[in-house]
């Protein structure tokens, strides 16, 4: 058990804890901010992985703008928030049960890999992942179409979003 | 310089398409202004293209083209790229002419310029606004109240078009298939104010899925097998050959399945028997539409891509050995689709489905060509078809509209699409009437002078000189029909007296839409001599034979002409001229439908093969639909249980009023009990009303269970 | 980092099934959503764990992850919009009473 | 003299040797000494916010024409102690109906939002945290936090006011935060870099306010609204929603809310300066001369850091007490019609010339930034002009259908 | 590298617990009475009507949709403007390009109205 370990399973254990509350509890407002403690810790994991953009991106997006939106939402929608009465359905138990196969199925999976057992090595010397991660978005024979595309998938998400959310004006 | 031409073929509709989707949707003249002009800038590239490709020696061995990674597939990456080799580069030459004349057209069509209707809604056709001029008042057409949106689908469906005919992998072939997939869709249902059309718009889109469906396995499967998507690399000797080798289920090859289920996506995008129903219905779209999308361009993608996929179905085939099973059953489907639509087109009544019929059956003539392993007459067919048949849908659009122009000023209420109530409208619209002949005749192939001849004629020869003789036969007889009904439809609209007053006073139609019917009248003429055959008595060598040679260059080895023989020459002759005269002989004083002896049941109903789809496709699923799922399933299965626990809980609370609650606590803590457990029933009862979640979870448990199996299967 | 890649393949595991739990047991339509923000999020720490552990070098992971937020991002947005003018129609976000689809 | 040169590893090396010497290892060592030196920045910090309430209340007094507090201590200097005895002592009330927890998480998130952005801070060359590859984005996660603990406070409330001016606050936050991330670009493009290390050393010769002075001006402005502080004070509107989303916190909560906007401002201060100003350097490559090296000395940078920050801060202030408050629908105009598209503006003239001019000299180079964006900032006054007059035109004479609706 | 981050942490750590010092501290000196008038939420001094969930304008959640892809945008932006250097120009095209798509959807929501606040 050394430091490493510890330094992940910290991050680990919040990220679970938050996520089930999530996934339990009454209070939607409770469960967005839940939810915000969860990605916290998937920031941390993202740095632990030495994805320093990746973690800071974490925060920004997710915790500064996707939150905010669920937190806007859960307030425009509150009225009918019944916050009290049971939140899961009432067969929850099937969801319960298919979310348990499949996690021990996947254990099962992935303990079977011998490849998967061993620690990381270290990252290549002079590799400096912001620069690369940059060079393969914009390099023609890299991502570059990728990234363009996702702009514009952002692009008709924005259209279609505020389309929808606002009804037809015309 | 070319490739990147080529690369922005596709782009100006699609820029087009959100420019006007988004921002000048408002402005009509500007929507048309941008569709036309992206159109255009589409043409003129397509243009360069095609001249340039005519200059290369031995185009067919070196095209051009390129192609960039897409995706990273493990190590390797998924190309997507574009090509224009010989057969697309005729292709594109008949789709760049086709969608400029048809978005001309479209302005007409759609009465630009014409005032606003006065009870006109967006969805239902215009029908007719009053104006006031100097006194007296009288109705004209009136424009088409979603006027930009119309420019903006047909925009995008050219996009989508262009994406097909130039991609060189059949995955962006696949993308560009299922955008005009969509968009016939939409342009089909654009009135969907109408019953009629909504219902046609699902039926296209439902009955080409099922085609869809089975080409997207086709493609996973060539996936599977050669690791890459791209035509370069499938139609290499080696893989093909590796393909026809490797056995696969059915006792076919690898090749042959990956062939007919390809071909399946065909015979639901060419509305081949028995996936043809969609087509006529799709007549309930605007005759632009009908014309562009369901006889110019998008039906002749299907055989477009079958004809491009050529190589694969062949493979292991060469000219003179016997027919493979993929090919075979190619072949079959397509002659009786020929010879089953003609039969059908003999006795409609309404002018477009007469040529939407016409259509079908023509594209059996493609495909039972390519079945029989006539790849270049098939290609020749293909074009030379689309610009009569454009042509042709476009004459009766104007021919519609003129009608339609006589009903607003007679104000007498009669169907302007009824062949019954036209007659004599060659003195009203002279040019409508010249090119509908011209087209007319190149569709029955009229010897010699025009197009619809010299591929026809190809056909035949290739039919008889490979020894398909029941091909040849079943192709014969369906000329013949081709030639009378298009006699028929010839001399019930445009010969005689008219038969209603609309009639009388139809008018030519404005410029917009004459011009394009020219341009085509000229291809539906011109464009045969191309492909006249060396052998050909008298003429032939006096032109070369350019098709044959150019279109040829695509395939591995240029497949030889057929040598020449009177027996096909005579047959498409005889039936040519006689289908024409007979036509005309049976219908030059036909009045009413009465009198037309070939109003038989089964020929009007189509073979009711509507009806038959209807009983064994379309109402078990309905049944299953409503009864089993929703009636067995919901409401009785899973809302009996709760309605059960919602009565018990109902009951306890009555148990509770009248046992404990009334006598016992009344007096000490009132009635609350009862109520509470009561309203707890109540709503456990409204829990599990839809069904979003459930769905979910089945699905989700489907997909563990085959996980379960598939491991415990395979490993 | 002596942590092996398999302790956060299954921490990923783990989350993906408590999203799934989430949406598929929730009544909420916007506590759906939720749940399915967990799950992808399981999904980019398997990216960006493999990308560390296995190749380094090659920025695929962490690109994927990337594009992985711009999809988060686009399904966050139309999906709340959508429960929002439901909401505004139909007075519910109860995902089990947006039903209308059903017949 | 080691010690003045560099005074944070001097110290670290010794403590370092010190616990080896207790035969620690080497993890713990590292873990225990972070602590100490985090431990020391942040209760600088925490002093220098105390400091900051007396200089807030003194320059408001001036600007108000008063005297400020004189009383307790010289200047009343010791006003903000008893401030803060004050605060602690008050009793704490936590409305009826409002969620505990929450209600306390909120001015904990607020100032820490803040302290951890000292930890990226570059007070010297040698005095600093940490040297993050991507300081940059580092900033806007924080405010990202701050952000929450805002909508936090507010909801936990139990408050119309209280929800409301968190609504505000956070519109308005979200909103300026895009022109923001545009122009943090700017820097980034400049020094090729996200780490403010780099950004500073890039600006030994020129300042990044000389090469794109209007990405200064955005920054300022939407650092402002990022604030919360007048003229973007809507999130406590006194007038209106009485003291917005903190407005059911008292004693220390409060006092924590206020602190940590203090604290912010004058972090922004310092962010200011060492994006655009050269942060504890940009002097022009004096200090290569021999008789300037002493700048080179970390107390030297770290003063002039501190300096420049408090310009900053005092700008932040100076605005807040002389400019009236907007109203929300105009903020949020201003933010999305104006400024982002001008800073998208901006950023593409950066990129493009950051290209073109790359091979220029170094005074070209410059000289073509500050040249192009002048003309962009005459090109937008201009069409702002048009836009106006047309505006006070129709204003002026309605045309007939706009009286009718 | 991962030093910095464990630096952060501690950071983070000690930046939660400095705030909640002087809560503990206040707790434990200051009095505390509470009564109902005390602890009614303010609301200009009179009667409390309602709870606080008024209806709020759908206007925040629109410029809050907005910000989300907006934001997400220009974060990908970073990567983009550290590579501009190593790169010749066609760099910096993309990125324009990338920057002239978020452009169209600003325009979108522009000529739509969504910015207006009314």
């Amino acid at each position: 058990m050394t430091v490493d370990r510890i330094i992940f399973l910290v991050p680990a254990a919040l990220i679970l804890g938050s996520a089930v509350m999530v996934v339990i509890t009454r209070k939607l407002i409770h469960a967005a901010l839940w939810l915000v403690a969860a990605l916290f810790g998937v920031a941390i994991l993202y740095a632990i992985l030495q994805a320093s953009f990746l973690a800071v991106v974490q925060v920004v997006v997710y915790i500064g703008a996707i939150a905010i939106l669920f937190i806007f939402a859960v307030m425009l929608t509150r009225r009918e928030m019944l916050d009290k009465g049971a939140q899961t359905r009432s067969n929850w138990w099937l969801p319960a049960l298919l979310g348990l196969l499949i996690l021990v199925g996947l254990v099962f999976l992935i303990i079977g890999q011998p490849a998967f057992g061993q620690p990381a090595a270290a990252l290549p010397a002079g590799l400096d992942a912001l620069r690369s991660l940059g060079t393969a978005l914009v390099s023609p024979d890299a991502f570059v179409l990728p990234f363009e595309v996702a702009s514009v998938l952002l692009l008709a998400a924005l259209v279609g979003a505020v389309y929808i959310a606002t009804g037809n004006k015309e | 310089m070319e490739k990147y031409i080529i690369w922005l073929l596709p782009l100006p509709p699609l820029l087009s398409f959100f420019a006007i989707i988004l921002f000048t949707n408002k402005r009509k003249a500007l929507s048309h202004g941008i569709a036309v002009g992206a159109a255009g800038l589409s043409w003129l590239g397509s243009m360069f293209i095609f001249i340039r490709a005519l200059g290369v020696k031995e185009f067919g061995s070196n095209i051009f083209g390129s192609s960039i990674n897409w995706l990273p597939t493990g190590s390797t990456w998924l190309k997507v790229g574009v090509q224009v080799d010989p057969l697309s580069a005729v292709v594109i030459f008949f789709v760049a002419w086709t969608v400029l004349a048809i978005f001309i057209y479209s302005i007409g069509y759609h009465n630009f310029g014409q005032p606003k209707g006065d009870h006109d809604v967006a969805g239902l056709p215009p029908d007719g606004a009053t104006v006031t001029e100097h006194g007296h008042t009288h109705s004209v057409p009136s424009i088409e109240p979603m006027y930009s949106r119309f420019f903006a689908f047909i925009s995008l469906f050219a996009f989508g078009m262009y994406t097909l005919v130039v991609s060189d992998n059949l995955l962006t072939l696949f993308f560009g298939w299922e955008i005009m997939g969509l968009c016939s869709y939409l342009l089909i249902g654009f009135w969907f104010g109408k019953p009629s059309a909504r219902n046609a718009a699902v039926k296209a889109f439902m009955t080409t899925r099922i085609g869809d469906v089975f080409m997207l396995l086709g493609i996973a499967f060539v996936y599977s097998f050669t690791g890459s998507l791209s035509f370069s690399e499938i139609f290499k000797p080696a893989m093909l050959t590796a393909l026809a080798s490797t056995p696969a289920f059915f006792g076919l090859s690898a090749a042959g399945i990956i062939g007919l289920l390809l071909f399946i996506g065909t015979v639901g995008k060419s509305a081949q028997w028995p996936l043809h129903v969609w087509l006529p219905d799709a007549m309930e779209g605007p005759t632009p539409v009908s014309a562009m999308i369901h006889a110019a361009t998008m039906v002749s993608a299907g055989v477009y891509m079958i004809i491009r996929m050529f190589p694969l179905i062949s493979a292991g085939w060469t000219e003179g050995l016997p027919l493979n099973t993929t090919m075979s059953v190619i072949a079959f489907i397509g002659a009786f689709t020929a010879l089953f639509a003609a039969s059908i087109a003999l006795a409609q009544n309404d002018i477009k489905r007469v040529l939407a019929y016409s259509t079908i059956s023509q594209l059996g003539f493609m495909v039972a060509a390519l079945g029989i392993g006539a790849y270049v007459a098939a290609a020749f067919h293909l074009v030379t078809h689309a610009f009569f048949k454009a042509l042709l849908f476009l004459g009766s659009g104007s021919v519609i509209h003129g009608v339609e122009h006589g009903v607003l000023h007679t104000g007498e209420h009669t169907d302007p699409q009824n062949m019954f109530n036209m007659g004599g409208l060659r003195k009203k619209m002279p040019i409508t009437f010249w090119t509908f002949l011209i087209g007319g005749l190149a569709l029955s192939g009229f010897p010699v002078l025009t197009a619809g001849f010299w591929s026809k004629d190809e056909i035949f020869a290739e039919a008889f000189g490979n020894g398909h003789i029941l091909v040849f036969i079943v192709l014969a007889v369906a000329a013949f029909m081709t030639a009378f009904y298009t006699m028929r439809q010839i001399t019930l609209t445009f010969l005689g007296e008219p038969r209603t007053k609309a009639a009388g006073h139809a008018s030519e139609t404005t410029w917009t839409m004459t011009i394009p019917l020219i341009v085509l009248a000229v291809f539906a003429v011109g464009f045969g001599w191309v492909g006249i055959p060396e052998q050909f008595p008298g003429l032939g060598g006096l032109i070369p034979n350019w098709f044959h040679a150019f279109v040829g260059g695509t395939l591995a080895e240029l497949p030889k002409e057929v040598g020449f023989s009177w027996v096909p020459l005579a047959t498409s002759l005889t039936v040519a001229l006689g289908g024409l005269f007979c036509g005309w002989l049976v219908y030059r004083n036909v009045k009413s439908p009465e009198q037309d002896f070939l109003q038989i049941p089964a020929l009007k109903n189509k073979w009711y093969f509507d009806e038959i789809y209807n009983f064994l496709f379309i109402k078990p699923a309905t049944w299953v639909a409503e009864k089993f799922t929703s009636l067995y399933m919901d409401q009785i299965v899973i809302d009996g249980v709760l309605h059960g626990v919602a009565r018990f809980s109902l009951f306890l609370g009555h148990a509770f009023r009248t046992y404990f609650d009334k006598p016992v606590i009344n007096e000490f803590i009132g009635d609350g009990t009862g109520s509470v457990v009561k309203a707890s029933g109540t709503g456990l009862r409204k829990i599990q009303a839809g069904r979003i979640q459930y769905y979910m979870v089945a699905s989700i448990t489907v997909l563990v269970i085959f996980a379960l199996l598939f491991y415990f299967l395979l490993v | 980092m002596n942590v092996p890649l398999s302790w956060y393949l299954i921490l990923a595991a783990a989350l993906f099934s408590i999203g799934l739990f989430g949406v598929l047991s929730r009544k909420n339509a916007i506590a759906i959503l939720l749940g399915v923000e967990l799950m992808l999020n399981a999904v980019n720490i398997n990216l960006v764990a493999f990308w560390r552990y296995l190749d380094p070098a090659n920025m695929a992971g962490q690109v994927f992850a990337v594009i992985v937020f711009a999809v988060a991002a686009a399904e966050v947005a139309v999906g709340l919009a959508l429960i929002i003018s439901v909401y505004r129609r139909r007075k519910t976000v109860i995902a089990d009473e947006i039903d209308l689809m059903k017949w | 003299m080691p010690f003045l040169n560099d005074p944070v590893n001097f110290i670290s090396g010794w403590m370092r040797s010190l616990l080896f010497g207790w035969g620690l290892p080497s993890g713990l060592v590292t873990v225990i000494i972070y602590f100490i030196g985090i431990t020391v920045l942040v209760m600088f910090a925490m002093v220098l916010d105390i400091f900051l309430v007396w200089v807030e209340r003194k320059v408001v007094a001036r600007f108000q024409d008063r005297l400020g507090p004189n009383r307790i201590g010289p200047f009343g200097l010791i006003q903000p102690f008893a401030d803060i005895i004050k605060l602690v002592i008050k009793e704490d009330i936590t409305p009826t109906g409002a969620d505990k927890l929450l209600f306390n998480l909120g001015p904990v998130l607020a100032i820490a939002s803040v302290i951890i952005l000292w930890a990226i801070l570059p007070i010297s060359s040698k005095i600093f945290g940490v040297d993050l590859n991507v300081a940059v984005l580092y900033l806007v996660a924080a405010g990202a936090l701050g952000t929450l603990s805002i909508i936090v406070g507010g909801w936990a409330s139990n408050n119309k006011y209280a929800l409301l001016g968190a609504f505000r606050m956070v519109a308005n936050m979200v909103s300026y935060e895009i022109p923001m991330v545009v122009v943090l670009l700017i820097p980034t493009i400049l020094a090729n870099s996200m780490s403010v290390q780099d950004i500073t050393q890039a600006q030994s010769g020129m300042w990044f306010a000389v090469l794109s002075p209007l990405a200064l001006l955005i920054f300022l402005i939407s650092a402002i609204a990022e604030l919360g502080r007048s003229p973007f004070d809507l999130n406590e509107a006194e007038s209106e929603i009485v003291a917005g989303f903190h407005i059911e916190y008292t004693g220390m909560k409060f006092g924590l809310f206020y602190a940590g906007e203090l604290l912010h401002a004058f972090t922004f201060g310092g962010f200011i300066a060492v994006l655009f100003f050269g942060g504890y350097g940009g002097f022009f490559g004096l200090e290569k001369l021999g008789i300037f090296s002493w700048l080179n000395n970390s107390f030297v940078q770290a003063v002039v850091f501190l300096a420049k920050a408090m310009f900053g801060y005092w700008v932040i202030m100076w605005i807040k007490y002389s400019m009236p408050r907007i109203r929300i629908d105009h903020m949020l105009t201003f933010n999305w019609k104006f400024l982002t598209p001008l800073s998208l503006v901006v950023l593409v003239n950066t990129a493009v010339l950051s290209k073109v001019l790359s091979g220029l000299p170094g005074w070209g180079y410059v000289l073509g930034m500050f040249l192009s964006n002048l003309i962009i900032g005459y090109i937008t006054v201009e069409i702002l002009r048009a836009y106006g007059r047309k505006q006070r035109k129709t204003e002026a004479n309605p045309s007939p259908q706009r009286l009718q609706n | 590298m991962q030093t910095n981050w464990l630096y952060i942490g501690i950071f983070l750590v000690i930046g939660i617990i400095v705030p909640i010092v002087p809560l503990l501290f206040s707790r434990l000196v200051a009095p505390r009475k509470p009564n109902p008038i005390k602890q009614s939420t303010y609301e200009c001094g009179i009667e409390t009507v309602g709870d606080s969930w008024v209806q709020f304008k759908a206007q925040y959640y629109i410029y809050a949709l907005i910000f989300l892809v907006f934001d997400v945008e220009t974060v990908f932006l970073f990567p983009w403007a550290l590579s501009l250097k190593q790169f010749p120009l066609f760099v910096v095209l993309e990125g324009i390009l990338f920057i002239s798509i978020l452009v169209t959807g600003l325009v979108f929501a522009w000529r739509r109205g969504m910015l207006e606040w009314a």
